[in-house]
């Protein structure tokens, strides 16, 4: 991943990058959650739930600094071959029998994910007011990542079969 | 037991779950146990609206002798979990004398099923489980469930590895947990009664679907053209198989416009063929079909039919394609409608009308329903039928070869392209005897009373009907309502009504007078059928003279009929 | 040329039936019937061996012109038919005749997929950029600016191109031929039968009666400039930017045809046997 | 003129001739000559089966009031040549009363035609074409006719302008030949009973097919799109001129499958809309028909019917897809059918059918056949109808919208896209009311409840069927049979018979209380019907309750229904 | 970038309804529901002005999720709908939405006649290469060798080439994309609902639950290494020889879009004189 490079930040545009990535991860583990609950998956609905609760505690937080969301795209961000903004949970990485561990291994991924991208705004930012941003933000996602590096250490490990299909599919329409 | 039930011993028994929980395994498992123990059976397959996941119900019936379809109550409901369950009461009447089987760590019964008054039976199956290394609660369940049906455990082992053949690890745990659920029923103290069990060897567990596609093997079908739709699709599964281990094909259509096209072509070939699909695709059929009737090709045309109108409901049963199966074609276009009776008659009434489809040389439909073709039955090993003859074939450098002749029985030699001296063009204009379009009044006539006079001067011999029992009252129906019908009467006649049951195998071209013989003496007759808008009793109203007095009980899908309902009709219509 | 050869078997006339064609004199697809059975007579194939299947209209009347094997099925469907006589019938010649309304409008789901599906077939198609049969509206190949009473002042919409199509969903064998050259239509139609898998010929054949303004083809169709490829990708940019009136075998591919599934020979006893306990 | 025929005052005339001899246009043009001189009359054409060319009659009933359909027999036949003229003997019946008009230089009168004994009137047609520089035989004809016809020069010199519009030397040597064939008969000395002429003032000439396309635009249909067949493709050509200037579309759609389906998605955008076909077309459409069923989307779909099954005869007329139009459908699909009863009612019968699909949100089909849509008639200028009403549109932001709301009519609001706050998805599946996809019995039982509810409380006010007469016999009928009922009935009554006629026009849903009522105190109906296998007395027996004796007289095409076959029937199956 | 503007009256979820989708979790056709959502936010176009028609297949069951004007119709008509809702009310934003099944095998032919009317809609295809909604069967753009019990050890047949069949046929705008990158997908068909006339976006959408195989796409998608071009033969030629695996716009054509007939406004009156004596 590529971050940052020549791009310069606004102190602006870099609450309202922040906005966006609080944002969009709150908005992708409210949808998550929607879908275990559709599949009778309640105990990682509750964990996607309460991950969509703290990113949008974040964002609620930086909307006070009067952001818009629109059209915020990785590639703004220069982050070469991923498709989503950082701490955005990709969609295709659930499954419907995915476990809690499954659900924080990838929060973990996210968290990470944001970690770096903020250092390396940090280490390439002109401008010093944004560089401490981001290096908050870099510490705030590393303290997150540990946190739930905690809690998945305390997971049992899924069964190796974890996915295995009982129940077959149905025929439908 | 059903003690409603005077024909029929039985044990019901539905497990529910979430997706992933496995209780369609645990289902199947139950089923194939219970064969093994000499047990005959039915199971059925209920499912949420999500693709995969969501939520699933696996609904048997177990009895000593062949069981068709399910009775009006279950004694034993088990849940896994209890997420969204609440979306299968309707299909799982339960009452005051059923078990309700729940683990209680996953909350309490629904208040849909816990109104029934039935006794709570807590089994802590997850915490079961656990103590198994690798034990699943649907495992588990299964050994609960094999206690309560009496099932031994060996025999319950046996299920497990037929379905596990990989054996290790994951076998040993299946059995452990299995066990750890007998004892669990064991020390819940909870009992039903038993099942007389029979000879377990040498009968047979199938799907009507199966059953289906190997009843058209059996009558010599060796080409198949179709497109997916549910729930169609496992005739034509089966059939990819099949086929090509008998010499056969299966090509797979850009849609059922070419599905029925390409059977046509093929059958046009010399090769009996057929195409499988449900009511959407067999719209699509209709013009086919009538060039099919126009031109003389033998074509089996399988219809499973499902919720309507439209896409309807795709995963449940309902007979109303009747109507499209009967009339749906254009102008004057005489053909064959077959409807089988039973799970297990998907087999013979599939092979018949492949015979009277190459006999006739005219499209046979057949109309088996969702709850046959999806459902799996235990039955006897199928006897062969005896269905000689088949296509009518011209003999090579016939002189002043004549493809539609004018013969008396209204059946003309269909040449086998290949064959020297005999071609012809095959056409769906109207046409002289050689096949020549006409427009004259003399042609189309001819044709027209030769096409409506080979189905007229058929013999549909026995088959055209199953009929049962003596009595001045009767049941007419047809199809997957036979079975509850049946069973319905039984309990009429322990209770001293004396009733018929006639069931129509050949439902078009109609028998007026089969069935006016087989009504003689009747006073009064209730037909049963599983549509809306009662298309079987306009039928019979349209086509046959209904001798008596005729009470009608009709109802939508998407619920299978119950024998309880139907009885009740018995006593208010026929035995008043 | 072959002047001194055998008297063969079989000539153009036997593969002609004695039922009279009711197209207008100056139809377009007369000379392909008669391109048809001189290239049969070239392939030397017993009638009975071949077999001629079509939709519905004028082009579509051609099977019982010949004294082949004829299916007149329903409008559009020739080419299932055909699919499924051949898979069947493997040792048959099938050959799929019919118009631009029944071949590209409502049998267009069918073109593709025959195309795809590359069984060992020839498919001709009578163009006369018209329906004939219903009295003349635009079909998918119609100029979109032809004036017609279901289109006043033209349909305004761009030609299908059918060769394009063709080569775009698989076509194995792809040529174009005009009636007016009834022996360069047999040659084409020759090599076509000769060429394994799904070949494709379309034969420009004017509908004298809807579209006089036709009788001019004769002078604007021209030999292709360039020698058949075998690169799809090239033959179908060619084609796009060509005239429309190339004519001779424009790809000629080699795809293998496709075989319908066999598996090991077993009795229905063996198939039976899965279903007992 | 039929003097066997106490109903209508008519002379009836057919011209035969080859391809290129100009009998249609001839034809044409007495017809409309006939109109300028207050007659009226109906003209068909008949042709074989070359594209072009072969062999064509042009027949016409020219008359003092309205006339619908043919008599039983010919006062003259002209043939401007005999080639393949025999084909046409059945359509053409004479008799001993009849003249024969021939030109000797064609040789004689044909054994198929001289065998009713004719008087046969030898006009050198050719010679006296010659005589006229640029004069055709046609022309001669046309004159002839006239003369016997009793049409003056003058009418008929204007007839001929009418069509040849750009004048010059073609008109001039025309009215030259008309002349001279006007003479011929004067001098042959034939001569044939005048028909009273009424005002020609305020009449009209028009098609079925014309007629038809007429009654969907004032029905308020502007959006139509369809694929060309026989005979249905001029009700097309029509509109694609008409509609576009009433601000209306047309779009020729690459297959039936694709212009229903295109109709679907106009009317879902709330423009009434329409398409047109005939039986093949139909067969592929009734997919998409179960969905405008399901999803309630309102539209028109018209059936030009001509002989079938399949392909059969495109170019001649019959009855037969009564079949497919009242049960074609797969699953139970409550719909509206809907047949004209003359040529004439083509247009109120359509127009009526759009009124009913739009304000019942409903597919209605309408079924007219070839021998209605492809006849030209004279008739006064059709009323405009009293039919207001239309669809129930939701109102912008409806508070919690549910498009498949259960309301006591069973109709329910229905949202215009472009609306504020009543967004919804329109679906096939069945659904629930907000139209979320449902399998639950409830609400599939809702909704067939709901939708086949609209259909029973609707209003069919005086439109469903026409009644006529007195008595307590009665002849039950529908379609083009109707008008040669109606004149063999006026025979019947002038014999003494006293007859009621009821023609349904609303086929489905079907009104059996109303139909009883209408045969209150009948004791024995006769059913007329042009089919081969006795559909529409099959479907009068499944959905009607016949209070009587019945008897039927059907028989298939594709000669028309004559009123002296009918009449025999009556007079043998009623007055006895 | 476009970070500090006002705040704007549609935001994506404001075009998503509140009915859960019944897909499996991990399939692509989520995040096309969200690139949609994103799409027409950027468009800013009023949800009612919007009308998403589809057909049948797990694809095909988007418009319920969005908050438009749906319609789910039968197995593979979507376009015919659409196009009729199109030319009766031009007003309105059509996107036409489904699978591979829906579009490519039984709705070929409609394809192929959009394409060619070129009527402003935008089509959508969420091209899994399986029938999900049926449990797994080969689709058209299935690969060969694809197993399954329908076809069990593949069906052997050329997978369909859909953008190139587009091409072909006359699309005015083709593009592909990977469900994986919702952004990316939104911007597409962003582009394709502002091009004029028919536009084309296949996107690449996983089916986890048939062809778990595909969760390796993310792999191998890449930005198409050139620009667009306005010329269809040399586009229809590069992705004809291509990966398969390009995403970006691929071709931006310049043909007007279809507008259908009009003629001067007339009374009903005026119509009916015409049969008057
Ligand atoms: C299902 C159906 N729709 C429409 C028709 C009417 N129809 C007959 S032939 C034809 C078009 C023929 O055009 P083409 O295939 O180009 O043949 P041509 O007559 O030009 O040789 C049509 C629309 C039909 N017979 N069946
Ligand atoms: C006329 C008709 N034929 C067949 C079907 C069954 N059917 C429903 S969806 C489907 C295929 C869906 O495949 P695709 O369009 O690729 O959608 P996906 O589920 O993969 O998203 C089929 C064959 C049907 N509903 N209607
Ligand atoms: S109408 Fe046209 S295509 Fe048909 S036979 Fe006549 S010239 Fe040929
Ligand atoms: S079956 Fe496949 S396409 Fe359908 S919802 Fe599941 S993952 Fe998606
Ligand atoms: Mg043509
Ligand atoms: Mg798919």
């Amino acid at each position: 991943m590529t971050a940052g490079g020549e791009r310069r930040y606004s102190v602006q545009e870099f609450y309202a990058l922040l906005y966006a990535m609080e944002h969009e991860a709150a908005e992708r583990y409210d949808e998550l959650a929607n879908q275990m609950e559709t599949h009778n998956n309640a105990p990682v609905a509750s964990l996607f739930r309460e991950l969509a609760a703290i990113e949008r505690k974040h964002a609620v937080k930086l909307q006070s600094h009067g952001q818009s969301v629109q059209a915020i795209r990785p590639r703004d961000l220069l982050l070469g071959a991923s498709f989503e903004l950082p701490e955005t949970a990709p969609l295709d990485r659930a499954h419907y029998l995915m476990t809690p561990a499954h659900a924080l291994a990838l929060a973990l991924e996210n968290e990470e994910q944001a970690a770096r991208c903020f250092d390396a705004l940090a280490a390439a930012a002109p401008d010093d007011e944004v560089r401490k941003l981001a290096a908050d933000m870099a510490a705030e996602e590393h303290r997150h990542a540990a946190l739930i590096r905690a809690k998945l250490a305390g997971l049992p490990e899924p069964p190796a079969d974890w996915d295995q299909d009982l129940d077959p599919p149905r025929f439908s329409e | 037991m059903n003690r409603d039930n005077a024909a029929i011993q039985s044990l019901s028994f539905a497990i529910v779950g979430s997706g992933g929980a496995g209780v369609m395994t645990a289902g199947q498992m139950l089923l194939d146990a219970a064969a093994r123990a000499g047990l005959c059976g039915l199971m059925s397959r209920s499912s949420g609206p999500q693709i995969r996941g969501g939520e699933a119900a696996a609904l048997l019936r177990l009895a000593s002798t062949q069981v068709e379809s399910h009775g009006d109550r279950f004694d034993v409901l088990l849940a896994v979990d209890w997420q969204n369950a609440h979306r299968f009461a309707s299909e799982i009447p339960i009452d005051a004398r059923s078990f309700v089987v729940g683990d209680p760590a996953e909350g309490a019964v629904p208040e849909a099923f816990s109104a029934a008054g039935a006794r709570i039976v807590p089994v802590p199956l997850k915490a079961i489980a656990k103590k198994v290394p690798g034990g699943r609660p649907n495992m588990v369940a299964l050994g609960a469930l094999g206690a309560l049906a009496g099932i031994g455990a060996e025999t319950l082992a046996r299920a497990i590895e037929a379905t596990l053949q990989k054996g290790g690890e994951a076998l040993k745990s299946s059995l452990a947990a299995m066990q750890a659920g007998m004892a669990a029923v064991a020390e819940a103290g909870v009992s039903l009664p038993r099942l007389a069990a029979g000879q377990a060897a040498g009968r047979w567990t199938i799907t009507g679907n199966e059953a289906t596609g190997l009843g058209a093997v059996r009558g010599g079908v060796r080409f198949v053209a179709a497109y997916p739709i549910t729930p169609a699709t496992e005739i034509l599964e089966w059939l990819s198989s099949a086929l090509p281990r008998v010499g056969g094909t299966l090509v797979q259509a850009e849609d059922e416009l070419a599905s029925i096209n390409m059977a046509i072509g093929a059958s046009y070939g010399g090769v009996p063929s057929l195409t499988a699909t449900s009511g959407p695709g067999l719209s699509l059929m209709t013009e086919a079909l009538g060039l099919a009737v126009a031109a003389e090709i033998p074509l089996v045309v399988v219809d499973v039919m499902r919720g309507g109108p439209s896409t309807g409901i795709p995963t449940k049963s309902e007979q109303a394609d009747l109507n499209i199966a009967l009339y749906g074609l254009h102008g004057d276009a005489p053909h064959v409608v077959v409807a089988p009776n039973s799970i297990a008659d998907c087999l013979p009434a599939t092979q018949w009308a492949v015979h009277l489809a190459e006999t006739l040389q005219v499209p046979a439909l057949v109309l088996p329903d969702q709850s046959m073709g999806q459902s799996r039955i235990v039955l006897e090993r199928p006897a062969s039928l005896p269905l000689a003859g088949a296509r009518l074939v011209a003999e090579p450098e016939t002189a002043n070869y004549r493809r539609y002749a004018l013969t008396p029985s209204g059946i003309s030699p269909m040449a086998r392209p290949g064959t020297r001296g005999t071609a012809y063009t095959a056409d769906g204009l109207e046409h002289s005897e050689r096949g020549i379009p006409s427009s004259q009044a003399g042609d189309h006539l001819a044709q027209l009373d030769k096409r409506a006079r080979k189905l007229d001067h058929a013999d549909y011999s026995r088959y055209w009907a199953e009929i049962e029992g003596e009595g001045d009252v009767a049941v007419v129906t047809w199809g997957s309502c036979t079975a509850p019908v049946r069973e319905a009467l039984a309990r009429a006649r322990a209770e001293g009504v004396k009733a018929r049951l006639v069931s129509l195998r050949l439902l078009a071209p109609a028998q007026p007078e089969r069935l006016a013989a087989a009504l003689a003496g009747v006073r009064r007759i209730l037909v049963v059928e599983q549509t809306h808008s009662g298309q079987f009793h306009r039928y019979l109203r349209a086509a046959f003279d209904l001798p008596c007095e005729t009470r009608v009980f009709h109802r939508a899908g998407p619920l299978p009929m119950r024998p309880g309902e139907i009885h009740s009709k018995i006593v208010k219509e026929l035995a008043a | 040329m072959n002047i001194a050869t055998a008297p063969q078997p079989f000539s153009a006339n036997d593969y002609k039936s004695d039922y009279k064609p009711v197209w207008c004199p100056g139809c377009g697809d007369y000379s392909v019937l008669l391109a048809f059975t001189k290239a049969m007579a070239q392939l030397q194939r017993p009638p009975e061996e071949i077999a001629v299947i079509s939709g519905i209209g004028c082009s579509s009347r051609i099977p019982a012109y010949t004294n082949c094997y004829g299916f007149h099925g329903v409008h559009g469907r020739a080419l299932p038919v055909g699919t499924g006589l051949k898979v069947a019938r493997p040792e048959l010649t099938v050959i799929v005749a019919g118009g631009d309304g029944d071949g590209f409008s409502i049998g267009g789901n069918h073109f593709l997929h025959a195309c795809r599906r590359n069984i060992d077939i020839t498919y001709i198609v009578m163009d006369n950029r018209v329906y004939g049969m219903t009295k003349g509206q635009p079909s998918p190949t119609t100029e979109p600016d032809w004036d017609s009473a279901l289109a006043p002042g033209g349909t305004g919409l761009r030609p299908f191109h059918p060769l394009v199509i063709a080569l775009a969903s698989g076509a194995n064998f792809v040529a174009r031929g005009f009636s007016g050259d009834p022996n360069g239509c047999a040659d084409l139609i020759v090599q076509a039968v000769r060429h394994p898998g799904f070949s494709f010929v379309e034969i420009l054949s004017p509908c004298v009666t809807f579209r006089p303004d036709q009788r001019e083809w004769g002078k604007m169709v021209h030999a292709a400039p360039v020698n058949p490829t075998d690169d799809a990708a090239r033959a179908a940019r060619r084609i796009m930017t060509d005239d429309g009136f190339n004519t001779g075998v424009l790809y000629a591919g080699n795809r293998a045809p496709f075989r319908p599934q066999t598996a090991p020979a077993a009795g229905l006893d063996a198939i039976e046997a899965e279903f007992a306990l």
